[in-house]
């Protein structure tokens, strides 16, 4: 519908996303990352990697980067790939499937390819850390990045203006570990959406889809409070507008079911 | 304390802040903090560190090893990268903190319990196994981590959001058969191994050499 | 002297033809001020009406000329007519701008106007067109004192101007402090490193410059004249003295290290490895590159504390109030010393509020940091010897403990002493010797008011003004360098460029015979008559410039060149002998005396108010009243003057006795954070003002009737409020009982 | 057409502050040709917005009288207003200099009488202000406006307002027909002081300037306390005109911060010291100041000045970088979010009223000026007598009022040189 083509990197490996360090030190991190990008440049040449989870494109992009700033770094993370037979030439472009929608496919196509405008939908666009920090999308602010909203608009729904908790932090991997400490913060998002009269959260993190989303039952219990907020994935979000099904959109894989897009997706 | 520790305690004396610049991920940035604090005022979980990173910075300048390196502070990042953006000394204080954890764990002077440590080790034996994170078998090695009783009431606890998600398929019930990870295992391992031998090596030779 | 001719012009622009009766106003200018020529404009400032002035001076013969219009303060370009006296009625701002525009208030409206043209018809008549003073000589030599790096920058650059200097060292040699450090911060971008003190490359170019004679172990035994004239003597060692004389002078005289006997309790003076900052460079130069060892042993130093603010920013008796400014970046550059050369010596630098301001301390901070010099926030307790070497005990404000920190070397940061000699306010004893305690003189100035130059606050000979630095009470001579205020080396060099300029201006100005900053370019100066002069001294005691010395005679000797025209003279002589050609006791009693004062018979009111106002700052605060068209009451008449300094009480009695109900005067902000232009006039006029009070009871007056405020040029709104309060009051005291005498 | 005489021994001085003033009077009064430009409608710059200054506490306007008084008394100077240099061609003592004129619409004939003012009613954004209030389409920029002449708003102009300005001027001084022109000038040395700006607090995010309406900027902050200013001279909160009880001052906004300005401004530290018995004086004990700090950098003399502020009991310190602000949506009131580093304590404290003492920028930032200078990466010029150009006051480094115009009276001396070497060569 946009005419995107994604192909997987073959054999690809997890990147660690950031919670890797307690095993392994800086280069084992480092080569992770590196692999993914070596096999991408060996069997799609001049492809750009285009990551839609957060962590991976961080660790990926941050991996270039540094590399690139770094020759003795780079020189070690060669020698290492050498085991695994690959070779880093660290030309591959990392980018973010929503950089790829604003800057290549650009808000106006995105727009035209609506079917089914989400109409009277208050939803607050929730960003997170990891897509916004420390790259984010180019021209946006750390503390107030606008093209979720911008997002949420052209497919017909209504952003909640200046959301609090735009890009406070769902606690990402501390999840498991300090469950406690995280479903605090993941409170204050939710309560930060109500405020803003939101009736669902939409974020570009899968990370973050799933803190946010799946344990408002234990905030509930532990806070007293009534939580039901849908979560939704900003695919999903295209997806329902697009005219897909809701099996299709995936929102039958909602534990909070989105019910204002299921009624929109039924019609 | 194990022998690395022993024999860093030895070469760098009271000189932490050398230690830490050659052995700690980014660590020769840790005297450029002006003590500004923004970092500590920026964390997430700020009201859980006993030692916020200026603090941390200031305690290696003033060689406070043990303190520093034992402290569960560092294990309290969420990676959420408020600090590095917003530090106007330009410090990578995430990889900062994630490199004193990693120095801390090699020096085995990590607190024990530190949940985060385990379950970043966790995730890590399990990625390292077939380069794939397998969801279902980190989430029950998780929540047993703390031996069995604790197990048993965490997933317990956890069961309706393991459940639910079973239900909404985000954990596909087959990898518990552990059917997905790298084709290469063999190179992939291999590529770990000598990574992890590289800063050994280096180690090594600032534990000769006194940095 | 060609006979007097007052040529008379009012404005009908800017609706005062709406607002006056212009024919009435033309008959007072003709009948009250005696004007011969009187004519009226619709547009002044036209290019038609300046040629209408213009005309009359060329073939009338007009040298006096009254433009009664808007303020003195509009138009100045316009109304630049040159070789006449000119005189501004201010009818714009001061009468029609601040009066409603109703029937009621015309009459009063119009007689202020009238009294104002009659006031500036018989001031200007009074006036005459000055003419530079004979005195006048133009002489391009300048003599800098002190041979540091201040000195002989302003030395070469007088010289690459086009001037002469002659460069006066007290020492065998140039270069000052700088020229004792092993390096001086950086001056440039990247500013990351310590540079050569660059002394030498200073010197070779002070050899190469033709325009600049060097005097080494000389000394400024006597200082007379005034710019232009400066007659000075310089003593050499040997004992033979020459005398030169000299267009301006450059004060760069410097500062003397703090004695570090004041800090027992750091251990200064006490132990031998605590040194100062300039003991740290002798150790450095010595070591010359090599490693620096500490001066109880000789041993190599490995370890190195810098105490910040050692004895400064503290009240404690013996301690430097002030902050001075360079220590913060000099402790970093003399840890980058150890750092350069040896990664592992470790250096801690103990402050409270590390001081790198701007571009170029910021990065020299950051790149001390980077090369791993350590700062810790800590207030330090004292340092004490134990064993080897001292302790500094400090208290660490971040991890909030106490330490106890070892180390080889410790380095306190004190701070710089001006070296700016006498201390002119310190009464000197009978025998006109300095009090006991003072330091020698530098200058020794044969001035009637001390020998060195006054002296600002912690010793510092610098000026009171934020936006004229180079503001002196002593006009030709101007301080640069730490002698000013405490600085660094990149700031002494722009000071004393700065200077050099000031300094060349001033010969320049006194080539002319006009007048510095704040009346630049005026050509009047005083002249008294000396058949009427009592030799009271006043003038000679109260000049805030120290212009006027007294003759062998014990007549005032008023040295024109060092005058800077604000009259303060003129208001303290009891026998009304001062003047200037083109502002005196006649031309200010003259306009007092013009206003007409309603007679018991008149059905006017007839209340009237004499305001003498600043013309720096209550002036143009009221000018601006106008322009915001704020009322205020019609019985003012405001008498701008050159400072509430030049006030003579003798205006005062004639104001009362000539039926004034009472007098308002307004000026500047005096005390320690004066405002006043002229640095005392205020002060005085306030001081003159007190005594009054006795005068008013001889007089049966009730001391309202004489009030003095201090304004500022802010007081747009406040200074109508007091003018009508004022008035308010004098409606309850009643009428001067003297009117109708 | 503006017709100008100058020659290889003029001294151009480009921008009409308090540093390029004084660079041009300092020269003038050594008998020097100079041409100054400035290109705002009047002289004064940035400290005619100031009420005080430290640490006299008296007022820049005081100053500013005074050098307008040399100013109009000096037949060396040629002032031209609204004037900018476009290109800088030539070497020292054979500058060539073009500099575009906007128009103002009024003529040197206008006597300040303000009716043209009257006739005009649309309104604009107060520059003056920095846009807190508004002023009329014909208007004079503020009190002590040199020169004293009206300016016509280029958008009211060619409108029917502009034909009624140019109606009520009985001395006909409105020229609707002033085009904007280009000329060419010769000097023999140039001084640069085009002065500062202060830095963009909206690109602070974490302090939501652009989103809190009760966070301000401490130039904002000074002209709230001009009688003649946006709230009369009131301490006030935008949000809702309330009198603020518990006042802010945040340091280093936008300096010494890699994310904006890498250098230390120098002079805010002071100006909130400054800012602080603002709120003593008219606030007295009703009003609470804190002070967010890294180091409070009061240089040499000032020190005293910021010993007494300290002795305030209704001012405190502390030593942190304020992290991030938030704001309570009923009340508008902000919270600073944000650790004291002396002693590791966090807080979260509510203040009514939040000044962001912003770092200083170059106007023109040294790489831009289109003439050849030596400039540091932070775009402040550095001293290079080779190239006849010089920097004076802000343009060559961060400075307080004080520094600049000594650095002014400096920078006066070397372009004398350089035309001195002229008239000697030229004999």
């Amino acid at each position: 519908m946009l005419d995107i083509e994604l192909n997987d990197i073959p054999d690809w490996n997890c990147c660690a996303a950031s919670i890797g360090y307690a095993g392994g030190g800086e280069l084992p991190r480092l080569s992770l990352s590196a692999r993914n990008l070596a096999l991408s440049e060996q069997h799609h040449p001049g492809q750009h990697v285009v990551a839609t989870c957060a962590a991976c494109w961080l660790a990926t992009k941050e991996t270039k980067e540094r590399l690139s700033h770094d020759p003795e770094l780079f020189a070690e993370t060669n020698t290492v790939l050498r085991e695994a037979g690959l070779q880093l030439r660290n030309e591959t472009p990392v980018r973010h499937m929503v950089e790829v929608l604003i800057e290549d496919v650009g808000y106006d196509r995105i727009q035209q390819a609506v079917r089914k405008p989400l109409k009277d939908i208050k939803i607050a666009g929730y960003v997170g850390c990891q897509t916004n920090r420390p790259f984010g999308i180019a021209g946006e602010s750390y503390e107030n990045p606008k093209y979720l909203d911008k997002f949420v608009e052209v497919l017909g729904g209504s952003p909640v203006e200046n959301y609090d908790k735009k890009v406070s932090c769902c606690g990402g991997a501390l999840i498991f570990s300090e469950p406690e400490k995280s479903q605090a913060l993941i409170k204050d998002i939710i309560e930060a959406a109500y405020d803003g009269g939101a009736e669902m959260i939409v974020t570009p993190c899968p990370v973050c889809q799933m803190n946010v989303e799946v344990y408002q039952n234990h905030i509930n219990q532990k806070y007293g409070t009534k939580f039901n907020m849908p979560v939704v994935y900003y695919s999903t979000l295209m997806a329902v507008a697009y005219g897909k099904s809701a099996k299709e959109a995936g929102l039958d894989g909602q534990m909070i079911r989105a019910k204002a897009l299921e009624d929109i997706a039924g019609r | 304390m194990n022998d690395i520790n022993r024999s860093m305690l030895e070469q760098y004396r009271n000189r932490f802040l050398r230690e830490v610049e050659a052995n700690v991920e980014e660590g020769q940035w840790v005297k450029m903090c002006m003590q500004c604090g923004v970092c500590a005022g920026s964390c997430p979980m700020g009201p859980y560190w006993e030692h916020p990173p200026q603090e941390l910075f200031m305690m290696i300048r003033a060689g406070k090893r043990e303190e520093v390196l034992s402290s569960t502070s560092m294990w309290m990042c969420t990676s959420c990268y408020n600090c590095i953006v917003r530090c106007p000394r330009e410090l990578p204080i995430t990889h900062i903190m994630h490199g004193l954890a990693t120095y801390a764990k090699r020096l085995g002077l990590v607190p024990k319990d530190q949940p985060t440590a385990k379950f970043a080790q966790k995730f890590w034996n399990n990625l390292t196994k077939k380069g794939r994170v397998n969801e279902l078998k980190l989430g029950l090695a998780l929540y047993f981590m703390n031996g069995f009783a604790e197990g048993v009431k965490t997933s317990m606890k956890m069961q309706d959001v393991g459940l639910g998600m079973l239900k909404s398929k985000r954990l596909d019930p087959l990898e518990i058969l552990g059917g997905h990870g790298v084709k290469d295992k063999a190179g992939f391992q291999a590529m770990l191994k000598k990574a992890e031998e590289i800063e050994m090596a280096k180690i090594a030779k600032n534990q000769a050499a006194g940095g | 002297m060609a006979e007097i001719k007052v040529g008379a012009y009012i404005c009908k622009g800017c609706g005062l033809g709406e607002r006056l009766n212009i024919a009435a106003l033309e008959g007072t200018a003709k009948k009250a001020g005696k004007a011969n020529v009187v004519r009226s404009h619709d547009f002044l400032c036209s290019q038609d009406g300046v040629a209408l002035i213009q005309a009359d001076i060329n073939q009338e013969g007009v040298n006096r000329v009254m433009i009664a219009g808007c303020s003195r303060r509009a138009k100045t370009e316009a109304f630049n007519f040159d070789g006449v006296s000119i005189s501004r009625a201010n009818l714009r701002e001061g009468v029609i701008w601040i009066r409603p525009d109703t029937a009621d208030a015309k009459e009063t409206t119009q007689d202020m106007a009238q009294d104002y043209v009659a006031m500036s018809c018989a001031e200007v008549r009074r006036m005459t067109p000055p003419t530079a003073n004979d005195k006048a000589q133009l002489n391009r030599q300048v003599l800098v004192v002190g041979g540091g790096i201040s000195g002989m920058t302003a030395a070469l650059e007088i010289a690459r101007a086009g001037y002469k200097a002659t460069l006066v060292e007290k020492s065998a040699a140039l270069g000052g402090w700088a020229g004792k450090l092993y390096r001086r911060v950086a001056d440039r971008y990247p500013y990351a490193d310590p540079q050569s003190n660059g002394v030498a490359e200073l010197a070779a170019a002070i050899q190469a410059e033709p325009g600049i004679t060097v005097r080494l172990n000389t000394l400024v035994a006597r200082t007379d004249g005034a710019p232009g004239r400066f007659v000075v003597a310089l003593a050499s060692e040997s004992g033979e003295t020459v005398e030169e004389t000299f267009g301006a002078i450059v004060q760069a005289s410097g500062f003397n290290r703090y004695d570090l006997a004041n800090l027992p309790e750091m251990g200064g003076g006490a132990l031998p490895d605590v040194i100062d900052q300039a003991g740290l460079e002798a150790l450095a130069v010595a070591a010359n590159g090599g490693a620096i060892k500490r001066p109880s042993d000789g041993k190599e130093v490995t370890s190195v504390a810098f105490v910040q603010c050692a004895g400064q920013r503290s009240e404690k008796p013996g301690h430097l109030p002030y902050c001075s400014g360079f220590c913060c970046t000099t402790s970093i550059k003399q840890a980058m010393y150890f750092k350069d050369r040896n990664p592992d010596v470790d250096t801690v630098i103990l402050y409270t509020d590390l001081r790198t301001p701007g571009v170029a301390g910021e990065d020299f901070y950051r790149s001390g940091q980077r090369k791993g010099v350590t700062f810790t926030k800590g207030v330090v307790s004292g340092v004490s010897q134990q064993g080897r070497g001292p302790v500094v005990a400090f208290h660490d404000e971040i991890l909030n403990e106490d330490v106890n920190l070892d180390v080889d070397l410790v380095v306190l940061a004190t701070g710089q002493v001006a070296n700016a000699g006498v201390n002119i306010d310190i009464p000197p004893q009978a025998d006109g010797q300095p009090a006991a305690g003072q330091p020698v003189s530098i200058l020794n100035l044969g001035y009637r008011q001390g020998p060195d130059l006054p002296q600002l606050k912690h010793g510092f000979a610098d000026s009171h003004f934020i936006c004229f630095p180079y503001e002196t009470r002593r006009t030709g001579i101007y301080t640069a360098g730490p002698v000013r205020r405490p600085m660094d080396i990149a700031q002494a060099q722009e000071d004393a460029t700065g200077a050099a300029l000031k300094a060349i201006q001033a010969l320049e100005n006194a080539g002319l015979g006009r007048a510095a900053h704040p009346r630049s370019g005026d050509l009047s100066f005083p002249s008294f008559r000396r058949e009427g002069c009592t030799q009271c001294k006043r003038c000679t005691v109260e000049c805030p410039f120290g212009a006027i010395d007294e003759d062998e005679q014990r007549y005032p000797q008023f040295n024109e060149a060092r005058c800077r025209r604000c009259g303060t003279c003129m208001g303290a002589c009891p026998v009304r002998v001062i003047s200037f050609e083109n502002y005196s006791v006649e031309t200010v009693g003259q306009q007092v005396k013009a206003v007409e004062m309603p007679d018991e018979f008149s059905d006017k009111p007839r209340t009237r108010i004499l305001v003498l106002a600043c013309e720096n700052d209550a002036y143009p605060a009221l000018d601006m009243a106008g322009q915001n068209r704020i009322e205020y009451s019609p019985f003012v008449r405001i008498i701008p003057v050159r400072c509430l300094g030049s006030v003579n009480t003798i205006w005062i009695t004639d104001a009362l006795n000539s039926g004034y109900d009472g007098i308002l005067l307004m000026g500047c902000q005096k005390g320690d954070n004066y405002q006043c232009h002229f640095v005392k006039g205020s002060e005085m006029a306030h001081y003159r003002m007190s005594k009054i009070g006795d005068t008013l009871k001889g007089m049966n007056l009730e001391v309202e009737r004489v009030t003095t405020y201090e304004v500022a040029i802010t007081d747009i709104q406040r200074i109508p409020a007091l003018l009508n309060d004022y008035a308010a009051t004098i409606e309850k005291i009643g009428l001067n009982p003297l009117k109708d005498f | 057409m503006t017709d100008v005489i100058a020659t290889n021994q003029t001294i151009l001085v480009v921008g009409g502050g308090i540093s390029g003033m004084t660079a041009a009077l300092e020269a003038a009064e050594c008998g020097k040709q100079v041409v100054l430009l400035e290109k705002n409608p009047s002289t004064g710059g940035r400290v005619s917005q100031l009420y005080k200054y430290f640490p006299k506490l008296c007022f820049p306007t005081c100053g500013l009288e005074i050098n307008l008084r040399r100013l109009k008394a000096n037949r060396n100077i040629r002032l031209l207003t609204m004037a900018e240099v476009e290109q800088v061609t030539g070497s020292p003592g054979d500058f060539t200099v073009t500099v575009r004129i906007r128009p103002r619409f009024v003529t040197e004939a206008c006597t300040a009488c303000g009716d043209c003012a009257k006739a005009v009613t649309s309104e604009f954004p107060n520059e003056f202000d920095y846009g807190m209030s508004q002023r009329k389409g014909a208007y004079l920029p503020h009190n002590l406006a040199y020169p004293s002449r009206y300016v016509l708003d280029a958008r009211v102009a060619g409108t029917a307002e502009g034909q009624a300005a140019k109606a009520a001027c009985k001395v006909g001084a409105i020229d609707l027909d002033q085009k904007e022109e280009v000329i060419t000038l010769k000097a023999g040395a140039i001084i640069w002081a085009t002065g500062w700006k202060p830095y963009d607090a909206a690109k602070i995010q974490p302090y939501g300037y652009d989103r809190f309406a009760n966070v301000i900027t401490s130039v904002e902050f000074e002209r709230m306390l001009d009688p003649f200013g946006p709230t009369q001279g009131k301490i006030r909160r935008p949000s809702d005109g309330a009198t603020p009880k518990n006042i802010a001052f945040i340091q280093c906004a936008g300096s010494r911060d890699r994310n904006h300005l890498k250098q230390c401004s120098r002079i805010c530290c002071m100006a909130t010291l400054k800012q602080t018995t603002y709120v003593r004086e008219q606030l007295g004990d009703a009003a609470q100041s804190s002070v967010y700090y890294i180091d409070i950098r009061a240089i040499d003399r000032i020190d005293d000045f910021h010993r007494r502020v300290k002795e305030d009991p209704n001012v405190t310190f502390v030593k942190s970088k304020v992290a991030s602000i938030t704001r309570d949506k009923a009340s508008n009131d902000l919270f600073l979010n944000g650790v004291n580093t002396e002693g590791y304590h966090r807080y979260s404290n509510r203040h009514d009223l939040v000044v962001l003492a912003v770092g200083m920028e170059p106007s023109v930032p040294a790489g831009t000026i289109p003439a050849q200078v030596r400039a540091n990466p932070h775009g402040f010029i550095e001293l290079d007598p080779a190239t006849g150009i010089f920097g004076a006051g802000v343009s060559s480094e961060a400075l307080d009022v004080n520094r600049a115009v000594q650095n002014a009276t400096a920078a006066a001396l070397r372009a004398i040189q350089v035309v001195n070497r002229v008239a000697g060569a030229e004999g």
